[in-house]
C-alpha cells in the first residue's frame, strides 16, 4: 500500500527537478516554468499531510486550503513574471540568462 | 650682610640686569644697558668681597620644587670654597666687563653682548653657591646656554655658529653623563639630592644612610657619571674638542669664560662632591688617568699651534688636566688652588692676547706678529708676567700651586709624576715660543709694524691682574681671598719634586729659545699635533656615520615598518578584500542560483544533521 | 485507488517533469508541464483532494500553461540555439537535484508517521458529521461520502474569510501591475544594455 | 550655568556665530581672551577651595550626565587649551575665510570639554568633536598639493578613527566590568569607588588597559601607531596644527592619567604591559629622535619633534610614582606651549619665505631679531633647558622614573631613562642645527625675513612669557596637583 513517505519522496524528486531545471537552463521562460514545478511539489506535500493527518475523521482542510492560497498566488506571480519576461524580451532581444548581466558588482 | 642676602644678591642681580637688556635692551639703547651690565658686575663683586670675611652659611634661597620625595630648590652654601670662587668670578668678571667696553666699542649688537655676559655672571654664581644637584645641573646647562649665545655672538661668521653648537652639544653629552651619575645618586640614597644630606647618607652615620649600603657598582656609576659632567664642562680629553673652536667668540669671553670660571666649574664641581668620588676606587683611578692624559694631550697640540688664542685655549685644557688628576688624586685642595692662582694669570694671558690682537688689527697668528715687544710695551710686559707664572718660574703663583699638584702625584703613582713634569716641560716650552715669536724679533706684517698701544681702559685690567699673579701663591693673599691652601706637610720627595719642575721650566725655556729666537718660520712642523690629531675630523666621521647615516636608514626603516606595517599594509588588504569581494557579484544568473541552491542543502544538512547532536 | 495507478502517476509526473528540463524546444517543455500537472492532479485525487485536483487542473495547467505558451508563441522563441550549455552548471544542477533527493531520502528514512499507509487513515465520516454545523455537509458525511468540495468551501469561509479577501486583493494588484508592465512606454527610448 | 561650563560653551558658541556670518576675527579673539580670564577665575577658585563641580543628568539607566568639575589636571590643561587658542587666533592671517576661526574654536571648545568633564561618555564626545575639524581643515586649507593633502586627510581620518574605536571598546569594557551595584555608569567617580570596593582582577586591568593604551596611545602619536602625526602637522595650517599637536593630542594623556591609571592600578603595573609601554616610547624617543635628526625641513621636522616628546610623558605614565606623574603633567603643559610657539612661527615663515627647507634658508636673523628670540625660547624651551618649563617636567619625570630600587641592577625602566636621556641630547641636535640652519650664518639669497608687528607679537610673547614664568616657578602648576589622586606605586 502507498504511505505518506512514498508521496513526499514524489514531491522530493519533483521538487529536485524543478530546482535543477531552474540552475541549468538558460532560458528564462523555461526555468519559470520549473519555478512552477518545484511550487506544485510543495502543494502536494501539503495535500499529503492534509490527507494523513485526519481531525475528527475527515482530513486537514487547513492545509487545503493553504493549498488553496499558493495556487492563486502562483497564478498572480506567473502574470506579473511573464509580463517582466516580455518587458525584458524587449530590452534585450533574447531571453537568454548570459544576456541579463547589469546588476553585475 | 647676612649670607642670605649677599647670596640672593650676588645671583639675582646679574640675573635681573641680563633680563632688563634682554626685554628694554633695544628701547633704552646700548650705553645704559653697558652701564646696568658693568653695574650689577661691580656690585656683585663688592658683595662678594664683603661675604669674605662672613662665617660658614647655608640655607634656601627659593624652592623650585616640592612634590612628593623630590625637594629641589635654589640655595646657597657660603664656605671657604665657594667664597674664593666667587672672589675669581666676580673679580675677573668685573674686569673682562671693564675690559668689554673697550674691546667691543665698535661692535653692533653691544646690548646683546653685556646681556649674555650678565646671564653668565647669574649662571656661574649659581654653579658656586650651589648646594644641591638639582641646582647645579640648571645653572650647569644655564652656563652652557650662556656660553653658546657669547661664542656665536658674531652669528654672521658661520665658524662662529658651528662653534657656538660644537660647545653646546658638547657640554650636552658631558650633562648625559651627569645627569646619570645624580639620578643613580637619588635613586640609591632613596631621594636625596642635597650635597649635606648625601654625605650623611654615604657616612652611614644617620639612620637614613640607604647610600652607605648601596652596592659598589653604584658608586662608581654615580662618580663616573658626575666626572662626565665635568668632562663636557672643563673639556677633558674625550670632550675637548669644542674649547678651542670656542675661540671664535670675542676675546674677552674667551678670557672670562674659557680661562678662569666656567671651565673651572668642572673642578670646582667635582671638589665640591669630593665624597661621591672618594666613595669609589675605580673612579678616583679613572680621573687621575684622564686628568694627566689631557694635560700631556694639551700640551702636546699647543707645541704646533699659530694662533696666539688657540695656544692659550689647549694650555687651559693641559692646566685643567692638571687639576682634575689632582682631584683624582684626593688632592682636591691642591686641584683649587692651582685653579685659584690659573683663573688669575690665564685671564691675563687671554686679555693681553686681546691687547696684542686689537693692536695688530684683528690679527691672530704669531708668525704674522713679532717686535711688539717695542710697540706695545705694557702688554708686553703683563703678557711677560703672566706667561712666568703659567710656567712656573719660582716666586710667582704658578710655581706654588703646579709644585702642589706634582707633589701629590709623585705620592701617588710614578707614570703620572713623570707625565705631569714633562707636560710642564713642554708648558714653558710653548708659552716661551709663543712669547719669543710674538714680542721678539722684528715686526713680520705691515700690521704688526704699526701696531699701537691699547687704551688704558683694556690696560689697566692687565696691570691689576699681573699684580695678583705675581702675588695670589703666597700665604698673605691667599688667606685674606679664602683660597683653599694646602697645607704643606711636605713629604719627604718635596724637594725632588721642587728640582724636577725648577729643571722642567728652565729645560723648555732654553729649548724655546734655542729654536725660535729670530725665526721667521717655524723650525718644528709636526703634522699629527698642529692637526690636533686629527681628532676633530675622526669626531666629525663619527657624527657623520653614527648619527647622520644611521638617522637616513632609521627614517627609511621607520616608514616601511612602522608606516607600512600599521598604516599601508591594512589599508592594501582591505583594498585585496574588496577587489576580491566584488567577484562574487559576477552577474551569471546562474551562478546565483546554483549558490541559491548549495544554500538550501547545507541548511538542510545542518537543521537535520548537525543540529540534533549538539 | 490501487497502488499501480498511484505509481503510473507518479512516473507520469517525474518523467514529464524531466522532460520539461531537458527539452530543447520551449513548447515542448511547456507541453510536458502540462502532462506533469495533469499527473499530479491526478494524485491530488487520490488523496482525496478534489477540489484541489480540479483546481490544480483548471489553474495550473489550464490557464497559467496556457499563458506560458501564449508567451512563447508572443516572443517567438526559436529552439535554444547553440547547444553550448556549459557543462559547469549542467553538472551543478544535477549534483544539486541528486543531492537534494538523497536528503529527502535519509529525511523520509527516519521520519517514523510517513510509514502511516492510506488504508488505515481510513475516513470516519460519523465522527466527522456530528462534528460540523451545516446540516447540508452533515447529511453527506452521514451517508458515508466525502463533500469536499462543501468542507473546502466552508473552511475557507468560516476560518480564512480575511485572507481570502488579500488574495483578491493581490489578484488585482497583479493584473494592474502586469498592464503597467507590459504597456510600450512611447516617449522613453529603447533601454538597451 | 557654572564657570566651568561657560568655559566649554563660550568657544562653541562663538564658533557657531561666525559660521553664522558675523566678523571672525574680532569675535573670536574675544572669545579666546574671555577664555583665559574665566580660565584665571577658574584656577582662584579652585586654589580657595571651591571644586566648582555641577552635574546635569540625563540619562540614569547608564547614568549619564553632563557633570564638570575642577581638578588640578583638567585646570592645567584648560589653561593650556585657553593660551593655545589665543595664540592659534592670532596667527590666523587677514584674508583667512571664516572656517580658520570655526574650526580652531571648534577644536579648543571640544578639547576644554573633554578636559573638564568628569563623565567618561562627554569626555569621549567633545574629543571627537573636537578631532572632526582638525580632520577638515587639513584636507581643505592644507598645504602642499591637493592630492597629497588629501591623501594625508584621509590617513590621519581612518587612523585617529580606528584609534577612537579601539579607545571606545576599551572604555565600554571598563564601563561594564567597573558596573557598581546601582546599575551601569558613566560617572568617574562613581567608578572610582566600585574600582575600589571590588577591584578587578589583574588579569582584566591588565588587557582593558592594553586597549586603553592602544586607543589612547593611536590618539597621542605612540611609537607603532604614530605615522600619522608627522604628515599630518607639517601639512595641517597654522592653527589647526598649533591646536592640535599642543592640545588635542594632549588629550590621550590626559585619558590615561584620569581614567587608566586610578581605575585600573594594577593594570599599569602588569609586568607585561609595563615592559610592552616601555619598549614603545624606547621607540618614540630613539627611533622617532633619529627620524627627526634626518629631516630636512622645519615642519615636518617640528612634526616628528613633537612625536618624540610624547616617549617622554609616557616615560612619566609608565613610571607611574608621583613624582613622574606630576612631572609628565608640567612636560604636557610646557610641551604644548612651545611646541604652539615653534608651529606659530614656522607658520608665519612659511607665509612669509615660501619655503621652510633649511638647505634653502639662512641668515634670517640679521633682520628679524625679534622672531629670532622667540623662536630661541621655543627651541631652548623644546630642548629642555632649565628656566623654562620642559625642564622641570622633564626632570621631575626622570627623577620619578628612577625612584626604584636599583640596588640589584638597572631594570628596563632605567635603560629607558638613559635612553630618554640620550633622546634629549638628539633633540638639542636637531634643534640647534635647524636653529643654526635657518637663523645664522651667511643670509641665503632672496630669502627675507621681517619681524611681525606689533599687534601680532602679543600672543608670541605671551606664550614664551609662560614658559619663562612656569620654568622658574613650577610650584604654579605642582601646587594645583597637590591633591591629584594617583594609584600608589
Amino acid at each position: 500500500m502507498i504511505t505518506l513517505n512514498d508521496y513526499l519522496l514524489v514531491a522530493g524528486i519533483l521538487f529536485a527537478i524543478g530546482l535543477a531545471g531552474v540552475v541549468v537552463r538558460r532560458n528564462i521562460i523555461v526555468i519559470y516554468m520549473c519555478l512552477e514545478m518545484m511550487l506544485s511539489a510543495a502543494n502536494l506535500t501539503l495535500v499529503a499531510f492534509s490527507r494523513f493527518h485526519l481531525v475528527d475523521g475527515a482530513p486537514d482542510y487547513a492545509a487545503q486550503s493553504l493549498v488553496f492560497f499558493t495556487i492563486t498566488v502562483a497564478a498572480a506571480e506567473v502574470a506579473v513574471g511573464l509580463a517582466i519576461i516580455v518587458a525584458l524580451f524587449r530590452a534585450k532581444q533574447s531571453v537568454d540568462v548570459e544576456s541579463v548581466t547589469k546588476l553585475k558588482g | 650682610m647676612t649670607s642670605y642676602n649677599a647670596a640672593s644678591v650676588v645671583l639675582l642681580l646679574p640675573l635681573l640686569s641680563a633680563f632688563f637688556i634682554l626685554v628694554l635692551g633695544r628701547t633704552v639703547g646700548t650705553t645704559v644697558s653697558k652701564m646696568i651690565s658693568v653695574g650689577s658686575a661691580a656690585l656683585c663683586f663688592v658683595v662678594s668681597v664683603a661675604t669674605l670675611g662672613v662665617t660658614n652659611d647655608s640655607g634656601v634661597l627659593v624652592s623650585f620644587l616640592n612634590v612628593g620625595k623630590l625637594h629641589a630648590d635654589i640655595g646657597f652654601i657660603i664656605d671657604q670654597q665657594s667664597r674664593g670662587m666667587l672672589f675669581i668670578v666676580t673679580f675677573i668678571g668685573l674686569l673682562v666687563h671693564v675690559y668689554s667696553l673697550g674691546y667691543m666699542k665698535e661692535d653692533k649688537a653691544q646690548s646683546r653682548y653685556f646681556g649674555s655676559l650678565s646671564m653668565f655672571m647669574f649662571s656661574m654664581t649659581g654653579i658656586v653657591l650651589a648646594d644641591n644637584f638639582a641646582m647645579m645641573f640648571m645653572f650647569w646647562e644655564l652656563v652652557g646656554l650662556s656660553s653658546y649665545l657669547l661664542i656665536g655672538h658674531w652669528f654672521e661668521k658661520p665658524e662662529a655658529c658651528e662653534a657656538s653648537k660644537k660647545a653646546f652639544l658638547t657640554n650636552r653629552i658631558g650633562d648625559f653623563g651627569f645627569m646619570i651619575g645624580i639620578l643613580t645618586l637619588w635613586a640609591a640614597s632613596n631621594g636625596e639630592l642635597g650635597f649635606a644630606q648625601l654625605r650623611e647618607s654615604l657616612s652611614g652615620g644617620s639612620v637614613s644612610g640607604p647610600l652607605h649600603s648601596a652596592p659598589a657598582w653604584v658608586l662608581t656609576v654615580a662618580a663616573i657619571g658626575i666626572f662626565m659632567g665635568a668632562v663636557g664642562k672643563s673639556a677633558q680629553a674625550p670632550l675637548h674638542v669644542w674649547l678651542p673652536d670656542a675661540m671664535e667668540g670675542p676675546t674677552p669671553v674667551s678670557a672670562l669664560i674659557h680661562a678662569a670660571t666656567m671651565v673651572a666649574a668642572g673642578v670646582y664641581m667635582l671638589v665640591r662632591v669630593s665624597f661621591v668620588i672618594a666613595a669609589s676606587e675605580t673612579a678616583m683611578h679613572l680621573i687621575a688617568g684622564v686628568g694627566g692624559f689631557t694635560a700631556l694631550f694639551a700640551a702636546l697640540m699647543a707645541v704646533q699651534q699659530n694662533d696666539i688664542k688657540r695656544i692659550l685655549a689647549y694650555s687651559t685644557l693641559s692646566q685643567l688636566g692638571y687639576m682634575v688628576m689632582a682631584v683624582g688624586l684626593q688632592a682636591g685642595e691642591a686641584g683649587m688652588f692651582h685653579l685659584y692662582t690659573h683663573a688669575f694669570f690665564k685671564a691675563l694671558l687671554f686679555l693681553g692676547s686681546g691687547a696684542v690682537i686689537y693692536a695688530c688689527h684683528h690679527e691672530q697668528d704669531i708668525w704674522k706678529m713679532g717686535g711688539l715687544s717695542k710697540k706695545t710695551p705694557i702688554t708686553f710686559l703683563t703678557f711677560v708676567i703672566g706667561t712666568a707664572a703659567l710656567m712656573g718660574i719660582p716666586g710667582l703663583s704658578g710655581f706654588f700651586s703646579k709644585e702642589e699638584i706634582l707633589g701629590a702625584a709623585y705620592h701617588d703613582c710614578g707614570w703620572l709624576f713623570t707625565a705631569a713634569a714633562f707636560t710642564a716641560l713642554l708648558t714653558s716650552f710653548y708659552m716661551s715660543r709663543c712669547v719669543i715669536v710674538a714680542f721678539f724679533g722684528k715686526a713680520r706684517s705691515e700690521n704688526a709694524d704699526h701696531a699701537h698701544e691699547a687704551p688704558l681702559i683694556m690696560t689697566a685690567p692687565l696691570m691689576l691682574l699681573s699684580i695678583f699673579a705675581i702675588a695670589s701663591g703666597y700665604g698673605f693673599f691667599s688667606d685674606r681671598l679664602q683660597a683653599m691652601v694646602p697645607h704643606a706637610e711636605h713629604g719627604e720627595g718635596h724637594y725632588l719634586v721642587m728640582g724636577v719642575s725648577i729643571a722642567a721650566v728652565v729645560i723648555g725655556a732654553g729649548l724655546a729659545f734655542f729654536l725660535y729666537n729670530g725665526k721667521d718660520k717655524d723650525p718644528l712642523n709636526i703634522k699629527l699635533f698642529a692637526n690636533r690629531f686629527y681628532i676633530d675630523e675622526i669626531y666629525a666621521v663619527i657624527v657623520k656615520v653614527f648619527q647622520d647615516r644611521l638617522a637616513w636608514i632609521v627614517s627609511g626603516l621607520e616608514s616601511i615598518f612602522a608606516d607600512g606595517l600599521v598604516a599601508r599594509l591594512p589599508a592594501a588588504i582591505a583594498c585585496r578584500v574588496g577587489k576580491t569581494a566584488r567577484a562574487i557579484q559576477s552577474g551569471h544568473l546562474q551562478g546565483y542560483t546554483f549558490a541559491l541552491g548549495a544554500g538550501l542543502i547545507l541548511a538542510i544538512y545542518l537543521v537535520v544533521q548537525v543540529l540534533p547532536k549538539h | 485507488m490501487p497502488s499501480v495507478l498511484f505509481y503510473l502517476f507518479a512516473a507520469i509526473t517525474l518523467l514529464f517533469g524531466v522532460g520539461v528540463v531537458v527539452a530543447r524546444n520551449p513548447v515542448a517543455s511547456a507541453l510536458s508541464l502540462v502532462c506533469s500537472f495533469t499527473g499530479l492532479a491526478a494524485l491530488f485525487i487520490s488523496l482525496d483532494a478534489y477540489f484541489i485536483g480540479t483546481l490544480q487542473i483548471l489553474v495550473y495547467a489550464g490557464a497559467v500553461m496556457v499563458l506560458f505558451l501564449f508567451i512563447i508563441m508572443l516572443l517567438d522563441i526559436k529552439a535554444a540555439e547553440g547547444r553550448q550549455t556549459n557543462y559547469a552548471t549542467a553538472v551543478g544542477g544535477l549534483l544539486l537535484a541528486v543531492l537534494f533527493t538523497v536528503q529527502i531520502a535519509m529525511v523520509l528514512g527516519d521520519f517514523k508517521e510517513g510509514n502511516k499507509t492510506l488504508a488505515d487513515q481510513t475516513l470516519n465520516l460519523g465522527a466527522a458529521a456530528s462534528k460540523t454545523s451545516l446540516n447540508t455537509i452533515k447529511d453527506e458525511l452521514a451517508e458515508g461520502t466525502l463533500p469536499d468540495a462543501k468542507l473546502m468551501g466552508f473552511t475557507l469561509f468560516d476560518k480564512y474569510p480575511f485572507q481570502l479577501q488579500v488574495v483578491g486583493l493581490l489578484l488585482l494588484a497583479g493584473t494592474v501591475g502586469v498592464v503597467v508592465l507590459s504597456k510600450r512606454d512611447r516617449g522613453g527610448k529603447e533601454e538597451v544594455s | 550655568m557654572g564657570l566651568l561650563e561657560l568655559l566649554i560653551f563660550i568657544p562653541l558658541l562663538a564658533a557657531a556665530l561666525i559660521g553664522a556670518g558675523l566678523p571672525g576675527k574680532v569675535i573670536a579673539r574675544s572669545a579666546a581672551a574671555l577664555n583665559l580670564l574665566l580660565v584665571l577665575a577658574a584656577i582662584s577658585q579652585f586654589n580657595a577651595g571651591n571644586t566648582l563641580a555641577h552635574s546635569y543628568p540625563i540619562l540614569d539607566n547608564p547614568a549619564i550626565a553632563f557633570a564638570v568639575k575642577a581638578d588640578g589636571l583638567s585646570l592645567t590643561m584648560a589653561l593650556l587649551t585657553s593660551l593655545v587658542l589665543i595664540a592659534a587666533n592670532c596667527q590666523i592671517g587677514e584674508g583667512k575665510p571664516a572656517i580658520y576661526y570655526v574650526s580652531s574654536l571648534l577644536i579648543a571648545g571640544g578639547a576644554m570639554g573633554a578636559f573638564l568633564c568628569t563623565d567618561i561618555f562627554f569626555l569621549y564626545g567633545f574629543h571627537e568633536l573636537a578631532l572632526i575639524p582638525t580632520l577638515l581643515m587639513i584636507a581643505i586649507h592644507g598645504h602642499g598639493d591637493a592630492t597629497n593633502r588629501r591623501a594625508i586627510a584621509w590617513k590621519i581620518t581612518v587612523y585617529l578613527g580606528v584609534g577612537s574605536l579601539i579607545l571606545l571598546a576599551g572604555l565600554a569594557a571598563l564601563v561594564v566590568a567597573l558596573k557598581p551595584a546601582s546599575g551601569l555608569t558613566f560617572d568617574l567617580a562613581a567608578l572610582m569607588q566600585s574600582a575600589k570596593d571590588h577591584p578587578l582582577p589583574a588579569a582584566t586591568q591588565a588587557w582593558i588597559f592594553t586597549a586603553l593604551l592602544v586607543g589612547f596611545g593611536t590618539l597621542v602619536s605612540l611609537f607603532p601607531f604614530h605615522s600619522w602625526a608627522a604628515p599630518a602637522y607639517a601639512t595641517a595650517p597654522t592653527p589647526v596644527a598649533m591646536l592640535h599637536s599642543g592640545v588635542l593630542k594632549k588629550f590621550g594623556l590626559y585619558g590615561l592619567i584620569r581614567i587608566a591609571l586610578p581605575l585600573l592600578p594594577l593594570g599599569a603595573k602588569h609586568e607585561c604591559v609595563q615592559q610592552a609601554l616601555l619598549w614603545m616610547l624606547i621607540g618614540n624617543i630613539i627611533v622617532i629622535g633619529l627620524v627627526t635628526i634626518h629631516q630636512q625641513k622645519l615642519d615636518t621636522l617640528l612634526g616628528n619633534s613633537s612625536v618624540m616628546h610624547m616617549g617622554y610623558i609616557f616615560l612619566g605614565i609608565a613610571a607611574g610614582t608621583q613624582v613622574a606623574i606630576n612631572g609628565a603633567i608640567i612636560l604636557m603643559f610646557a610641551h604644548g606651549i612651545s611646541i604652539a610657539l615653534l608651529f606659530a612661527l614656522c607658520g608665519r615663515m612659511r607665509n612669509q619665505l615660501g619655503t621652510l627647507e633649511f638647505s634653502k634658508l639662512g641668515g634670517l636673523a640679521a633682520n628679524a631679531p625679534f622672531l629670532t628670540v622667540m623662536f630661541a625660547f621655543g627651541t631652548f624651551a623644546s630642548i629642555g633647558l632649565p628656566g623654562l618649563a620642559n625642564f622641570a617636567g622633564e626632570v621631575m619625570v626622570f627623577l620619578g622614573a628612577f625612584d626604584s630600587n636599583i640596588n640589584d641592577g638597572f631594570k628596563l625602566i632605567h635603560w629607558a631613562t638613559i635612553l630618554g636621556l640620550w633622546g634629549v641630547v638628539m633633540s638639542a641636535v636637531y634643534m640647534l642645527r635647524a636653529y643654526r640652519n635657518l637663523f645664522f650664518g651667511k643670509a641665503a639669497s632672496g630669502h627675507f625675513m621681517s619681524d611681525p608687528v606689533i599687534t601680532q607679537r602679543v600672543s608670541l610673547v605671551l606664550l614664551a612669557g609662560v614658559l619663562l614664568v612656569v620654568g622658574c616657578c613650577p610650584g604654579l602648576i605642582t601646587g594645583l596637583l597637590k591633591d591629584l589622586t594617583i594609584a600608589a606605586p
